[in-house]
């Protein structure tokens, strides 16, 4: 086999890989905070987009000055649906609670883009096109910068799970209650964790509306974020950053390699197997703690 | 009800022989060679300090956590290997430390799944309810109705278990250890959190199952004046070590027992 | 009665799914075109309605919306959605609604005589793919013998359409063909794009719809393929060019079945008469994008086959069975300029699967080549077996 | 007095009326015992004190809670600790995820000072040396005894003016419990702490509590110093075992139940 | 007020068992029932067969999921893709010369077989975990589907459904047979999974629900029992399909099974109420239902108040609204639908007065 063209699909894949952990990275931290899985991560991804887009068309700010705003805004929204939607929800069993992030997902999915039109719209970051060559690979400027921003929050995201904030908020996620019961403001806890992924979720809605055009397609991304999340274990951010690089590499490689021999659309497929196979082995995923069950 | 001498250690055949079982987690061995031997119609008390490896012996028993050495024989049979709902339907039944009822169930739902192992359940059955499932429900529904009334479960039994107060989950969880009918009914804690006379009446339940049904009982407690008047016989562990063994009221006066498990404070007497 | 005097076109479509790269536009123009003869007094003593109706790709509001429709007593129902469209064939063909697949739904549905409620009214994905293949026969010196192919489609029913047409004129002309599937909605292509890097095709030709074209173009662009060596079918609009960069996307190729632009006299019909006027049914700047004008085409073709069966019988109400005669009695239609000359009949729906290349400027796609229809012995073939397969196995 | 209840009535999913009318009173200083048993309201009335009925679904219809002087009915559970109140819950309830140290610190939010947090929990960890040898284990792995020393600890670090134990002595050993009655009496003395003490274990209760309680199908129907009380015949029957000494192998069978209803 | 308690005695433990003890609900049901067969003379062609057809079936695949996700506790993402199995299956059968009845069994059996092998994932996981891996037994469905051309019908992935023939002699093609025969199957099902309740096959799975360890100690096989969850739902969700196919979309594609129907399956489980029968029915007819007729309200107010309002916003407002009905209801009661219903029969029994005890 030729190692360039494995090199290239390996390369293009953990950046997008990246990508993918970025949008799980929401879904970790509400995840971490409160036992929920927010479904409607993707659509707050696709929010930031049309946010962007809008700061930007309508503003008149350059692609790259909106970000600020972009993130600012996003954060607010991450804030006003904890507070709005799912603090009436604490206490019920999360299933109820993920039912209703699908309800926020199909809202804002219809919100959203009865605003703004469901048209794809342009986002330019002002980020060339011009792909990077690393000897004979090509590499994709956009997944480049996605990629270094996504690294960045992850590892971001690690360091402050570390400081007393973090235990605080790791301490919600075990008990609600007995966090109540020592002072713990388990709903600001939460709401913080909503506004970070409101964060989170516009900044991948940017960086992918920017390379696809911003279109309610950008909230399809909660599977992929979904499936990184939980192969690296719903809680833990660095096994989001394993898991993403896993399944980025593995869907482009196997996709790059397989597909001409099927001829079909592998990607998803082996994805799919990837995630079944790592979780009949390891039950919580590649580095997710054990439910601690004393009988 | 008088049981034949149970303390002698000479009766035929113990009902279960633990041979110096040893089990640790990680680095922490928390069994070091332990045995015991229960005779049919026994009490047998198992105490020590918090942590000492109690929970665990009862997990290495029924499954849970099979022992990492040492044999179980339970009616002369080998259980090693043997996975949990096995070894149950070999007729042990277990009550959990911390409460394990099954939530968004009735009492007598909760106490009808005891029988299950003398139920024959399966999806044909259901849907065939009138003339396959309803003549063995109503079978089974007659025993679980004696259950309830020797438990004295009557004005609940249609609550949603979640909701009745603590001390009558523990006796929901000890009715549907006994619907199962079981030779060695093993207690782990049954009367934490009760007040003196709850304490009376699970002890009296206690003696009335083994009256009864001639059931063997493993108990562990940290109420030592129940122990010492319900057991026929006692075993201190301290750190997954057995340090004293035999008649329960000779036992908690050895100093070693004092020393590691009794103090001397005021909550020997309750 | 009056409503004897209204025909009624049913549009249940995808406006918040997977289409809505298109509906908008799309159901814009046959409105506007609606509100232009309206305007005008209607045709034979008639005049319209559009009714529209959202199914967001789902099958089963598909079904509902059409049921509705039917008993509002539309003549023609049009999904513009493959999977609704499918769903509908068995319902229609048994209650005899005109079902109109412009641009969507089955290719063998061209075969009138197996689907006679099944009306396509346009270039099927076969004819499509025959004519770019047969343009890059022409423009590339020494045809495309030799030459190597890339075929980059949404791994979908849809995108694996064109294959049995390709790999026949891949036969036939003796070029190499190279196909690469990538998963819908085709956000990330850039493994599918290292592959065709290596192919090094001579021409490319790309397949799909919404982001999957736009990230497509893009990755295209980014491996160095040569956009005047880039074409597509009839899914690739200003809008796409615009996001990927109108400087960006110069040169692409695309296959249009109806005229794009403000010039067709249509069109600047509709500026006059309908939208100065105030009653567009959506913003002006969307007037004469390709979407928008193939909404208008199909219209103009339906109100054409209203003509023809009011003129071969005035009798009101109009039902369903004289439509379907008289818009298969289209002869050489073209809407003043804005389609292909097109012929309808009892047996070919698909109406001579003509059109036109052309190419994005900058600003607007050029017409490159003349209407013209390429291969329709082959496309005829293909589906004369699969509605024959139909036939025998319901397939 | 620190707190007071007066005629608090809870209600539980809007239909079950749990606790139907409590007052008393905890004064800033010295152990309250409050008795009761199974399901007579003890947990709820300090659910109602610490504000923590919502995750139960559980309401205070009726009554004021006064801590201090001030009415604290409708606050949020997190603004009662900072006012000092805290409640530490029935069945241990530890982070089981977390080192027993981070428990600790998790318990400080409300304390802007960090090196006056470390100080207190260096404290916490010399009064229970046995969280010490275990820190690094995750509590959830903890043995019974040392959860609740954990549990009481972490309470200790948001600095309260009122602890409330529910059942403190629930699955301990008897020399632990020994050890946590001292070590509750101790706070209490040293610290000048008032506490409010739920206890099944009456008669150690009732040792170390100046004053006690006694509840029932959600009424207080007793109360009084605590050496009155564990003189009072009935309560001697039927929470002190008749004074000591019960042949629990010769219990009647079905004991005429009495009760307090007013 | 209307469900009179009092007076109402059981004497036996069979009568206890009964599944309506209220003499009041039992007249309801009937009622219903017989509303229900008497559709076709009473509902209009539209509401019988876009509506309440689907209704029925979309019904009857919510119960099977709400057995496993209710009865068992085990969450499954892939539901569409196990009636995928189910409708393929059954018409490949049916296409193959067996009678319908055969052909649909053997659709629930494929469907079983298959479902049950992804349920062994369930052996290994639980929760969130599970829910993963059905997702990618979604995933890896519709890919054999669609790429198998020998499964899907040829090029064009579309299969019509052979006619309906019951028992081999009756024909079914008019509407209301169709619906008779898809209400036939719903009331099958929901008997069943009413007696399953009340049988020891129920408890078993209601024991692995949240605690298996407990289950184990009585003696229930976990392995056994789970795998019989995803045994017996797979089998009601195939059925399902295949009536889906026969009945309702008379042609299949791979797109009617895709992971959004799987999703739609689940949310109609929740919302209308975990573990219960009638919320099975209320949520299925709440998540078909919702969207179509926000979609005629929001058409119906833009049109009489003469608003001026774009094509697409007036096509995003119902799902704008649909997605806060979902939000508002489960706000309201998170237990769904069937709980709401609960709460006003129990109010209506209790009154005047507010509450028990
Ligand atoms: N699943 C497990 N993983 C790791 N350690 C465990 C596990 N279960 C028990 N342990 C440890 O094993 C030791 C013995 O625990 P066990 O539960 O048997 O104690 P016990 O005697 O029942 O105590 P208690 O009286 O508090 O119930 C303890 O130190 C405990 O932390
Ligand atoms: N979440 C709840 N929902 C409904 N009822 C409840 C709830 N919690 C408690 N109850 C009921 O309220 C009553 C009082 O319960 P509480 O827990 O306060 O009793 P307790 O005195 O603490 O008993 P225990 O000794 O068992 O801890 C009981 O009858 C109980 O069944
Ligand atoms: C509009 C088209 C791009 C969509 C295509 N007909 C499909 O089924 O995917
Ligand atoms: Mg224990
Ligand atoms: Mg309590």
């Amino acid at each position: 086999m030729d190692m360039a063209f494995a090199g290239e699909l390996a390369i293009n894949g953990a950046l997008v890989g990246l990508f993918y952990a970025l949008v799980g990275l929401g879904i970790v931290l509400i995840y971490k905070a409160s036992g929920v899985v927010n479904l409607a991560q993707g659509a707050l991804a696709m929010t930031g987009g049309y946010v962007a887009w809008a700061a930007a068309s309508m503003a008149g700010l350059p692609g790259w000055a909106a970000v600020p705003v972009v993130l600012a805004a996003m954060f607010a929204l991450g804030l006003a649906l904890e507070r709005v939607v799912l603090r009436r929800m604490t206490g019920e069993a999360p299933i109820m609670v993920i039912m209703v992030t699908l309800g926020v997902e199909i809202m804002l999915r219809g919100v959203v883009p009865g605003i703004w039109g469901a048209d794809v719209k342009r986002l330019d970051l002002g980020i060339g096109q011009d792909p990077v060559f690393l000897g004979p690979m090509l590499i994709n400027t956009a997944y480049l910068v996605g990629g270094a921003v996504s690294l960045a929050l992850i590892l971001a995201a690690v360091v402050f799970f570390g400081t007393l904030q973090g235990i605080v908020l790791r301490a919600v996620s075990d008990d609600q209650v007995a966090a109540w019961s020592v002072g713990i403001r388990v709903e600001h806890a939460i709401a913080l964790a909503w506004g970070i992924s409101g964060v989170t979720a516009a900044s991948a809605g940017i960086l992918w509306g920017s390379v696809q055009g911003v279109d309610w397609t950008l909230s399809l991304f909660l599977v992929k974020g979904l499936a990184v999340a939980i192969l690296g274990g719903l809680d833990s951010v660095p096994g989001l950053l394993v898991a993403g690089l896993v399944v980025g590499v593995a869907e482009s490689l196997v996709g790059g390699l397989l597909d001409p021999v099927v001829g079909g659309g592998t990607r998803d497929v082996v994805a799919a197997m990837i995630i079944l196979l790592t979780v009949l082995v390891r039950p919580y995923g590649l580095f997710g703690r054990v439910h601690i069950e004393r009988v | 009800m008088t049981p034949a001498d149970p303390t002698s250690s000479s009766a035929p055949t113990p009902l279960l022989v633990c041979d110096r079982i040893e089990r640790s987690f990680g680095g922490l061995k928390a069994l070091k060679s332990v045995s015991i031997a229960i005779h049919p119609g026994q009490i047998f008390g198992l105490v020590g300090p918090n942590g000492s490896g109690k929970t665990t012996m009862v997990n290495a028993i029924t499954g849970f956590y099979p022992p990492d050495a040492g044999q179980v024989r339970f009616a002369g049979r080998d259980l090693r290997g043997l996975k949990p709902h096995r070894i149950a339907r070999l007729g042990i039944a277990r009550t959990f430390q911390n409460l394990a009822l099954f939530r968004g169930m009735s009492v007598l739902d909760n106490i009808l799944v005891g029988r299950h192992l003398h139920m024959r359940p399966g999806a044909l059955p259901a849907l065939f309810y009138p003339f396959w499932a309803r003549p063995a429900e109503i079978r089974h529904r007659a025993v679980v109705e004696e259950v309830i009334d020797f438990l004295q479960l009557q004005d609940v039994r249609d609550q949603p278990v979640e909701v009745i107060p603590l001390g009558l989950q523990k006796r929901v969880e000890l009715a549907r250890a006994l619907a199962a009918e079981p030779r060695l009914l093993i207690l782990d804690e049954p009367m934490a959190g009760m007040n003196q006379e709850e304490k009376e009446y699970m002890a009296r339940f206690i003696l009335d199952a083994r009256d009864a049904f001639g059931t063997a009982v493993l108990l562990i407690e940290h109420h030592m004046d129940v122990v010492t008047a319900l057991t026929d016989r006692l075993l201190v562990l301290t750190y997954g070590e057995p340090i004293a063994e035999g008649d329960p009221h000779e036992v908690i006066a050895r100093p070693a027992v004092v020393a590691a498990y009794l103090g001397k404070g005021r909550s020997r007497a309750a | 009665q009056d409503a004897d005097t209204v025909v009624k076109f049913g549009m249940p479509q995808d406006f918040t799914a997977v289409y809505t790269f298109v509906t908008s536009e799309y159901n814009q123009g046959q409105r506007d075109y609606l509100s232009l003869v309206n305007g005008r007094g209607g045709v034979g003593g008639v005049t319209f309605e559009a009714l529209v109706l959202d199914h967001g790709n789902q099958p089963q509001r598909g079904i509902e919306a059409y049921e509705r429709l039917k008993k509002a007593g539309v003549l023609t129902v049009d999904a513009l959605s493959t999977p609704v469209s499918r769903a509908l064939v068995p319902r229609a063909m048994a209650d005899h609604m005109n079902l109109l697949t412009t641009f969507s739904g089955r290719s063998d549905a061209a075969d009138g005589t197996t689907f006679p409620w099944v009306i396509p009214m346009s270039p099927m994905y076969w004819s499509q793919a025959a004519a770019v293949v047969s343009y890059m026969n022409q423009v590339s010196e020494g045809g495309l013998k030799g030459k190597k192919l890339a075929y980059v489609y949404i791994d979908s029913p849809f995108g694996r359409e064109p294959l049995p047409v390709l790999n026949a004129l891949a036969e036939a002309d003796g070029f190499e063909l190279g196909t690469f599937p990538y998963p819908s909605p085709g956000s990330e292509q850039s493994a599918v794009w290292t592959q065709v890097r290596r192919f090094r095709p001579d021409w490319t030709i790309i397949w799909g719809g919404g982001i999957g074209q736009t990230v497509a173009l893009r990755e295209a662009v980014r491996n160095g393929i040569p956009r005047d060596r880039l074409a597509t079918g009839v899914w690739l609009s200003e809008s796409d060019a615009e996001i990927v960069g109108r400087e960006q996307a110069k040169g692409v190729l695309k296959f249009e079945a109806v005229a794009s632009g403000r010039e067709p006299k249509i069109i600047a019909d509709i500026l006059a008469e309908v939208v100065a006027k105030g009653k567009g049914a959506g913003p002006e700047e969307k007037v004469g994008t390709a979407y928008y004008n193939m909404g208008v085409g199909m219209m103009a073709m339906v109100v054409e086959g209203v003509r023809l069966a009011l003129a071969a019988d005035p009798t009101l109400p109009l039902t369903a069975e004289r439509l379907n005669a008289g818009l298969t009695s289209i002869r050489d239609f073209d809407a003043e300029g804005l389609l292909p000359p097109t012929t309808l009949t009892p047996e070919d729906h698909q109406g001579g699967g003509a059109g036109r290349m052309a190419a994005w400027d900058g600003t607007r796609w050029v017409a490159k080549t003349d209407w013209f229809a390429a291969h329709q012995d082959l496309v005829w073939k293909l589906v004369r077996a699969e509605a024959e397969h139909y036939r025998k196995t319901g397939e | 007095m620190l707190l007071g209840l007066n005629n608090v009535e809870v209600v539980y999913d809007r239909v079950f009326m749990a606790v139907t009318g409590v007052s008393l009173q905890v004064p800033g200083q010295g152990i309250v015992a409050l008795l009761g048993a199974n399901g007579a309201g003890k947990s709820t009335t300090l659910k109602a004190v610490s504000g923590l009925l919502k995750p139960e679904r559980g309401l205070v219809t009726k009554g004021t809670l006064t801590f201090d002087g001030r009415d604290v009915t409708g606050l949020a559970p997190a603004e009662r600790v900072r006012l000092g109140i805290v409640h530490v819950l029935e069945g241990r309830r530890v982070f089981p995820h977390l080192t027993p140290m981070e428990n600790l610190m998790a318990a400080t939010t409300m304390h802007g000072d960090r090196r006056a947090a470390a100080h207190r929990a260096e404290e916490v960890m010399e009064r229970f040396p046995r969280l010490r040898q275990r820190a690094r284990s995750e509590a959830g792995y903890l043995s019974g005894g040392e959860q609740q020393m954990l549990a009481i600890g972490r309470a200790l670090m948001t600095a309260p003016r009122l602890i409330m134990l529910d059942e403190p002595s629930l699955g301990l050993a008897p020399h632990l419990v020994d050890e946590i009655f001292d070590t509750i009496a101790h706070i209490a003395a040293e610290t000048g702490m008032g506490v409010l003490l739920v206890e099944q274990n009456a008669d150690a209760a009732l040792a170390i509590a100046a004053h006690g309680y006694l509840i029932e199908n959600g009424r207080v129907v007793m109360s009084g110093p605590a050496a009155e009380l564990r003189d009072n015949p009935d309560i001697r029957d039927f929470y002190l075992g008749g004074g000591g000494s019960v042949d629990y192998a010769r219990v009647k069978h079905y004991r005429r139940r009495k009760r307090w209803l007013s | 007020m209307f469900y009179r308690r009092a007076g109402v005695r059981h004497t036996s433990y069979a009568a206890d068992r009964r599944l309506w003890p209220l003499a009041f609900d039992r007249r309801l049901i009937l009622l219903l029932a017989v509303l229900a067969i008497a559709a076709p003379w009473w509902l209009t062609p539209l509401y019988l067969t876009a509506w309440a057809l689907p209704m029925v079936i979309w019904a009857t695949a919510a119960m099977g999921l709400n057995l496993l996700m209710g009865g068992a506790g085990q969450i499954h993402l892939g539901y569409a893709a196990v009636m995928a199995i189910g409708a393929y299956a059954s018409i490949h059968l049916a296409r193959a010369g067996l009678p319908f009845e055969l052909a649909v069994i053997g659709g629930g059996l494929a469907a079983a077989a298959i479902g049950s092998l992804f349920g062994a994932a369930a052996l290994r996981v639980k929760g969130l975990y599970l829910a993963i891996s059905t997702l990618a037994m979604q995933y890896i469905v519709d890919f054999a589907i669609s790429h198998v051309p020998a499964i899907s019908g040829g090029a064009q992935a579309t299969l019509q459904a052979p006619p309906v023939v019951l028992l081999g002699v009756i024909p079914i093609a008019g509407d209301a047979g169709r619906w008779w025969v898809a209400l036939a199957v719903a009331i099958l099902t929901a008997s069943f999974l009413l007696n399953v309740r009340r049988t020891g096959y129920g408890r078993a799975l209601a024991t692995i629900r949240d605690k298996d360890y407990a289950a184990e100690v009585i003696g229930v096989n976990v392995f056994r029992y789970k795998l019989s969850a995803f045994w017996t739902a797979s089998f009601i969700g195939g059925v399902a399909g295949a009536i889906l196919a026969f009945c309702y979309y008379r042609a299949i594609t791979p797109e009617q099974f895709h992971l959004d129907v799987s999703i739609q399956l689940v949310a109609m489980v929740i919302v209308g109420g975990l573990g219960s029968v009638l919320g099975s029915v209320l949520g299925a007819a709440f998540i078909f239902a919702v969207p179509l007729i926000l979609n005629m309200a929001v058409l119906g107010v833009v049109e009489a108040a003469g608003l001026d309002l774009s094509q697409e916003l007036v096509a995003h407002i119902p799902l704008a609204a649909y997605g806060a009905l979902i939000i508002g209801f489960l706000l309201a009661e998170p237990l769904g639908l069937a709980k709401i219903y609960d709460n006003i029969r129990k109010y209506l029994m209790v009154w005047p007065f507010r509450h028990f005890g």
